[in-house]
């Protein structure tokens, strides 16, 4: 047992650290968040330099073959700066191609994933907002060598930037709902979809995408007919750490910036970081924030290690939602009225705690997922 | 121990209730919580329109003395406001009506009270508070900004921050150091001044959630009567103190969280999600069921303030115990709505928004409550301190 | 609207404190928990001198003929002080026989409670320890004019001392639970009846009721055949609101005698009272106290005048159920290891907030009625 | 960052829980919880017992230097406390063992190594703590117990109080004041004191739930040794917060928790109301749920601090969070616990009791972590003060 980085996470997190401070800084945070895009298209390229895209994507593929931690230790740190963009979602929506793709799929798109030439991103919820099986409704009819897809996805992150979209679809309707449902690598340009950003807390591009008779190839089948569920659920269980691992990154950044504020901030002749009600609050905070810290390295590293850790992820997405909204919220009250303007950096990091709260599933569903794991009948 | 209120004050509640839910027929759709009032054009003028309905009926000026045009009783301003609260209509003036009105009628020289209080009970001029600095938020004992006088004239300079609706406001009252040489809580003095004097400029602060109820206001040797003041010269720290007092009542923030349960239950009972409504996830009926509870709780000692007051007693603990209880049931019904929502928690306005998009703003906007008007820190040092007797700690 | 006791009140609340502070010391109170009858006669029938057990009984049967509101006002003060003994069974177990007793029922028993000599419990519960109707299994069987009762009763609170136990029993198994329930008025000398006081945090003496072909003469019915919820309803609520205002009173003194302790003890050359961290936790320790004042004092007034109040007693119940425990926690917490000890006056109540919080239902059971009364369909 | 064990540590983890569960089969049904080791007769007896087993073993030496006998690693210490945890055995003296041995291994004379150390190792010495009095709880520096030197003695006069087990235990370290004139923190010294000595009276405090896991200690004119001190004389204060170092490792306890759990999930499981098994009850699964989180938090951030330990590197805040957070953990556990239990949750050891009655132990024994070993306010002050830097209030 060692619990500290290796050397080589270690030079990885530097190089994300000053890298972001340099090239990422918060105006450009802000810009992003107004502009359309929401991402910058520069910096995307400088990324994918540094082989983030293509960061656990096999050498042989033109990625730099690093771990599924080595991914979390880097996000961490996009956590941690703010990274605006669809990395998360390029990057989990990478797994289902690594896991059920054809070598010709593979081929064909890892290379340019790596390269950044390519943006995905997955389209999973719909209009019941469920992350279960059985809320997807859009439907795949086959016809010929083709299917035709038809149904409207939300809350899909970047679509309207995305080159391709994991859509999963039913092609089932009479078996349990886990069990009829196919995913599809949809090229976006394809006749028929229809891309719409939703105003959202953290600015972070959800989309609503329309299918609209959508003809898409059975070779762009992800696995098999039916039995795509199982990749949506590693998807959710891989996005849930990583989403996690961001989010500590964002507490660290809270936490710290709250106790440095604390101690310049003079008010009744003093720093009001020597008021001890406030420090105990930020003493609670770096107590959450350090029990949050271990509980999401252990489940990155059993999927690292390919153990099953359905339980460990659910258990940490379940537990850091919860610590990065009430770290967040914490953070703003004590930085008091300075903190709730547009222009400052804390209530950018308070936004997307309710948006990670989200993303890849909320406390009570993995919760009930927990209660699962823990054998509750 | 008597809950009931009179039949006068049973009349007077129904009718509170039905002029504001007829206004509610006229609001804007974009006015979703009450710091909309500042943000959105419509807003305000649907807020002076409130005004202008609320003064024909005297209610600008309930529980005044008769010679200032009052209306009615203590108890009727706590039932206007519950009416206020529910059916969520501005037309009140917090900082006019609320906290200078008594203030001046307390305080006040008779000429300021001639001149003042009768454009806000007929609600014709709207004001603005001017009291923390960037270097002075919760400790005002640190103001720096300065009123010196100069003949019959103050000049001030300095900045103000934080102030609410400062760039919509025909009037501002403030506090300003007026003796940069005397001690502490004697050096200053609460002046009232024209927001369009010549050397005030207004700037408005962009809140997180890209509206602004918030300001920024600048002097540059701004020239106000020296008559503009209320209280004595160098003792405004008392004038303050008297105002903070009619601060902090909860009732309308209370009656509008009533009126987002209802919203709240009515989503649960039409929305499915897993195939269910969300009125049938137990998890969902016992945590709605525990806002209930809360909320009940915070009405009822909002309503215990009002029986102190309308005795003319203080309700300092009371009063700190409510701000520091309802503003932070805000956060919690901010937080817990947004959960219920599901992905749909952090949809702003637009089609794809429950309720408006209400919950998403009640989760940036929960911290006007809890930070403004007496941080919920300061708050609690004043249970402990004054309520509970504990020791300050030097 | 005002919200002061009534003078008659006042006199009331001074009346039964100077009395509990010299007739029930905490010496006694721990004398009594560790005794088995957990009652004092000599003081039950001071206390009956002072017409306590008859507050609520018209003045023709020999009470007080006060208001339910004024029996609130004294159980805020036993609840202050602590008060052992059959006090509330008794005077909850009145309220079926004010209801539905018939006349004969009431010349026969109201004036014995009156005067003390009579002691009343009510025995509901059952194996499953649920509030609800579906829980009564014990069941009664006409035979010629007796009906007879088997089944088992739990947490029948001084059933021990009882001289009568309310039983609530099942008489029809074919209708909606709500509808096949019958009161018995029995008497606790009858053949087939056992009893066992079950050791509990409180000490007080809730047992477990054996009926075994216990014979009850049909006119020992309370109500009507088949038609005793309501009544188990209205006893719920009552006791509901009784029980709060009893832990309003016992929240009081916890919060009292911490913030005194606070300003005694020294720690660090100051009193301990100086710490803002623990002048911020009985800040919130008093504003969970005043909170739940006025909501308890609403609900025992709308009951006191008649008007329908069973969401307002579950309100208050749920609230002040987890505020007791909460405020008992601190209390203990902040005394430190003294508070620990079985001879400090606080965990007499931090103990009793456990009891509390069970006795007419637990913050869940009125959770749940209270989404009922807002409409949660 | 790696999580995995050597081979040698889960040979080693497999034998600690094998022997532990072994020993559990033998427990007394009257061992419910930790406390009761000092509570019954029996208990003690077992736990007596238990610590032969684990010495034969050399497991009450793991991690020392092989020259007084010890075996292992610092990384056995950490999985022998989750095996001894989960299986809730007692048998390793946590004053002696855990607390103690450390400390003279650091900071004791080569004399009182040889003499003291050998007997804790084969589990034949058992050890109390002499720390608080009545007017130092959380605040160690206003001691007054007296310990003045005459010739080749210490002859000690005053009170202890709040001593763990001290009527069970064999010999007791404490610290007294040795030169009332020099000042606060060079005045005290840390002494090994023979409990059978004259002039010691140990009178047990009976707890709040009934048992009595605490003691009171006076002294007078008890004489010991004077060789039986640890560090120098009047420096004494420097081995308290050494000491304090091992003291707050929460392995134990979250591992306890760990198995509660499992009881609690089976209990769900095969427990009906309202004729439905409770683990159907979305509510307790959200709520079981949450706890199993923050358990599995707790233990994280454990292995956190025996990755720190086991490089030799200091884990002051990270010790403090834990404690912090597994005894309020524990708090919360005992009081969810006792609600799920409906009525059953005030039932105390008896045919009625669920789990046998360790839910209503827990709802009063919970203080026994919160308040002892460092109080949590003082951890948030150690957390906010030597952790996070913040300035300290004079």
């Amino acid at each position: 047992m060692d619990l500290r980085f290796t050397e080589a996470q270690e030079i990885l997190r530097k190089m994300a650290r000053d890298f972001l401070a340099t090239e990422c800084p918060k105006t450009l945070v802000r810009e992003l968040e107004k502009s359309e895009e929401g991402y910058s298209l520069e910096l995307w390229k400088k990324m994918a330099e540094l082989g983030w895209m293509g960061l656990v994507i096999p050498e042989k593929y033109e990625g730099m073959g690093y771990t599924f931690q080595d991914l979390t230790v880097l996000l961490e740190e996009t956590g941690r700066n703010i990274l605006p963009g669809p990395l998360i979602p390029t990057v989990i929506s990478t797994f289902p191609i690594l896991k059920a793709g054809t070598e010709e799929q593979k081929e064909d798109l890892l290379p340019k994933i790596a390269r950044g030439e390519v943006i995905i991103t997955t389209a999973l919820l719909e209009a019941e907002g469920t992350f279960n099986a059985s809320g997807i409704a859009a439907k795949a009819t086959p016809k010929g060598n083709d299917f035709i897809i038809n149904g409207t996805k939300l809350f899909a992150e970047m679509a309207h930037v995305a080159n391709y979209i994991i859509c999963v679809t039913r092609t089932n309707d009479t078996t349990p709902p886990e069990e009829g449902i196919t995913i599809f690598l949809v090229d976006s340009k394809t006749t028929g979809i229809r891309c719409e950003v939703i105003p959202s807390i953290a600015a972070d591009k959800l989309c609503e995408v329309r299918f609209e008779n959508v003809t898409v190839p059975k070779k762009n089948i992800l696995g098999k007919i039916d039995k795509g569920w199982p990749i949506v659920e590693m998807m959710l269980r891989k996005g849930a750490i990583a989403k996690c691992a961001e989010s500590i990154g964002a507490i660290q950044t809270c936490v710290e910036m709250t106790v440095a504020y604390s101690k310049e901030r003079v008010q009744y002749d003093r720093p009001i970081g020597a008021f001890q009600a406030l420090q105990h609050i930020m003493a609670d905070m770096w107590t959450s924030m350090q029990t949050s810290r271990y509980l999401v390295y252990k489940a990155a590293w059993m999927e690292s290690e390919g153990q099953p850790c359905a339980k460990e992820a659910s258990l940490a997405k379940a537990y850091v939602n919860e610590v990065y909204k009430n770290v967040g919220k914490w953070a703003v009250r004590l930085h008091g009225a300075i903190a709730t303007s547009y222009d400052h950096d804390i209530p950018l990091y308070y936004r997307r705690s309710k948006a990670a709260d989200i993303a890849f599933g909320g406390t009570d569903f993995h919760r009930e997922l927990v209660a699962q794991e823990i054998g509750l009948i | 121990m008597d809950f009931e209120l009179t039949e006068e004050e049973k009349a007077h509640r129904k009718e509170f209730f039905e002029v504001c839910k007829e206004l509610e027929g006229k609001r804007p759709a974009s006015f979703v919580g009450f710091e909309a009032t500042y943000e959105i054009d419509e807003c305000w003028e649907y807020h002076l329109y409130c005004a202008k309905e609320f003064a024909k009926r005297g209610w600008l000026a309930l529980g005044w003395p008769s010679e200032y045009g009052g209306t009615g009783t203590m108890m009727d301003q706590v039932l206007f406001a519950e009416a206020r609260g529910y059916h969520r209509i501005p037309g009140f003036d917090i900082f006019g009506v609320q906290m200078l009105a008594p203030t001046l009628l307390q305080a006040a020289s008779d000429s300021i009270k001639k001149k003042f209080l009768s454009p806000i009970a007929r609600g014709e001029v709207m004001w603005c508070e001017l009291w923390s600095e960037p270097n002075a938020g919760s400790d005002l004992a640190t103001l720096t900004a300065t009123a010196i006088k100069k003949g019959d004239e103050y000049i001030i300079n300095g900045q103000k921050t934080w102030n609410t609706g400062a760039h919509r406001s025909d009037w501002g009252f403030g506090i300003f150091k007026t003796d940069p040489a005397a001690r502490k809580h004697h050096n200053l003095t609460f002046i009232l001044l024209d927001m369009k004097t010549p050397g005030i400029t207004v700037r408005p602060i962009p809140y997180m959630d890209g509206g602004a109820p918030f300001c920024e206001v600048y002097f540059d040797d701004a020239h106000v009567p020296a008559e503009n003041i209320v209280g004595q010269e160098n003792e405004g720290w008392a004038v303050v103190n008297l105002l903070a007092g009619f601060e902090r009542s909860g009732m309308v923030e209370i009656m509008a969280m009533f009126h987002e349960l209802e919203e709240l239950v009515k989503y649960c009972n039409e929305t499915k999600r897993n195939g269910q409504l969300l009125s049938r996830d137990p998890i969902i009926r016992n945590r709605v069921a525990q806002l209930a509870c809360e909320l009940e709780a915070a009405r009822a000692i909002a309503y215990r303030i009002a029986d102190l007051q309308n005795r003319n007693e203080m309700a300092l603990m009371d009063a700190s115990a409510a701000k520091i209880f309802y503003s932070e049931l805000g956060e919690r019904f901010a937080f817990f709505a947004t959960d219920i929502a599901g992905p749909y928690g952090q949809v702003k306005t637009s089609r794809w928004a429950p309720v408006h998009g209400a919950w998403e703003k009640a989760f940036q906007e929960c911290f006007v409550t809890t930070i403004s008007m007496g941080a919920n820190e300061i708050q609690r040092n004043i249970i402990a301190w004054y309520g509970l007797g504990l020791p300050r700690m030097k």
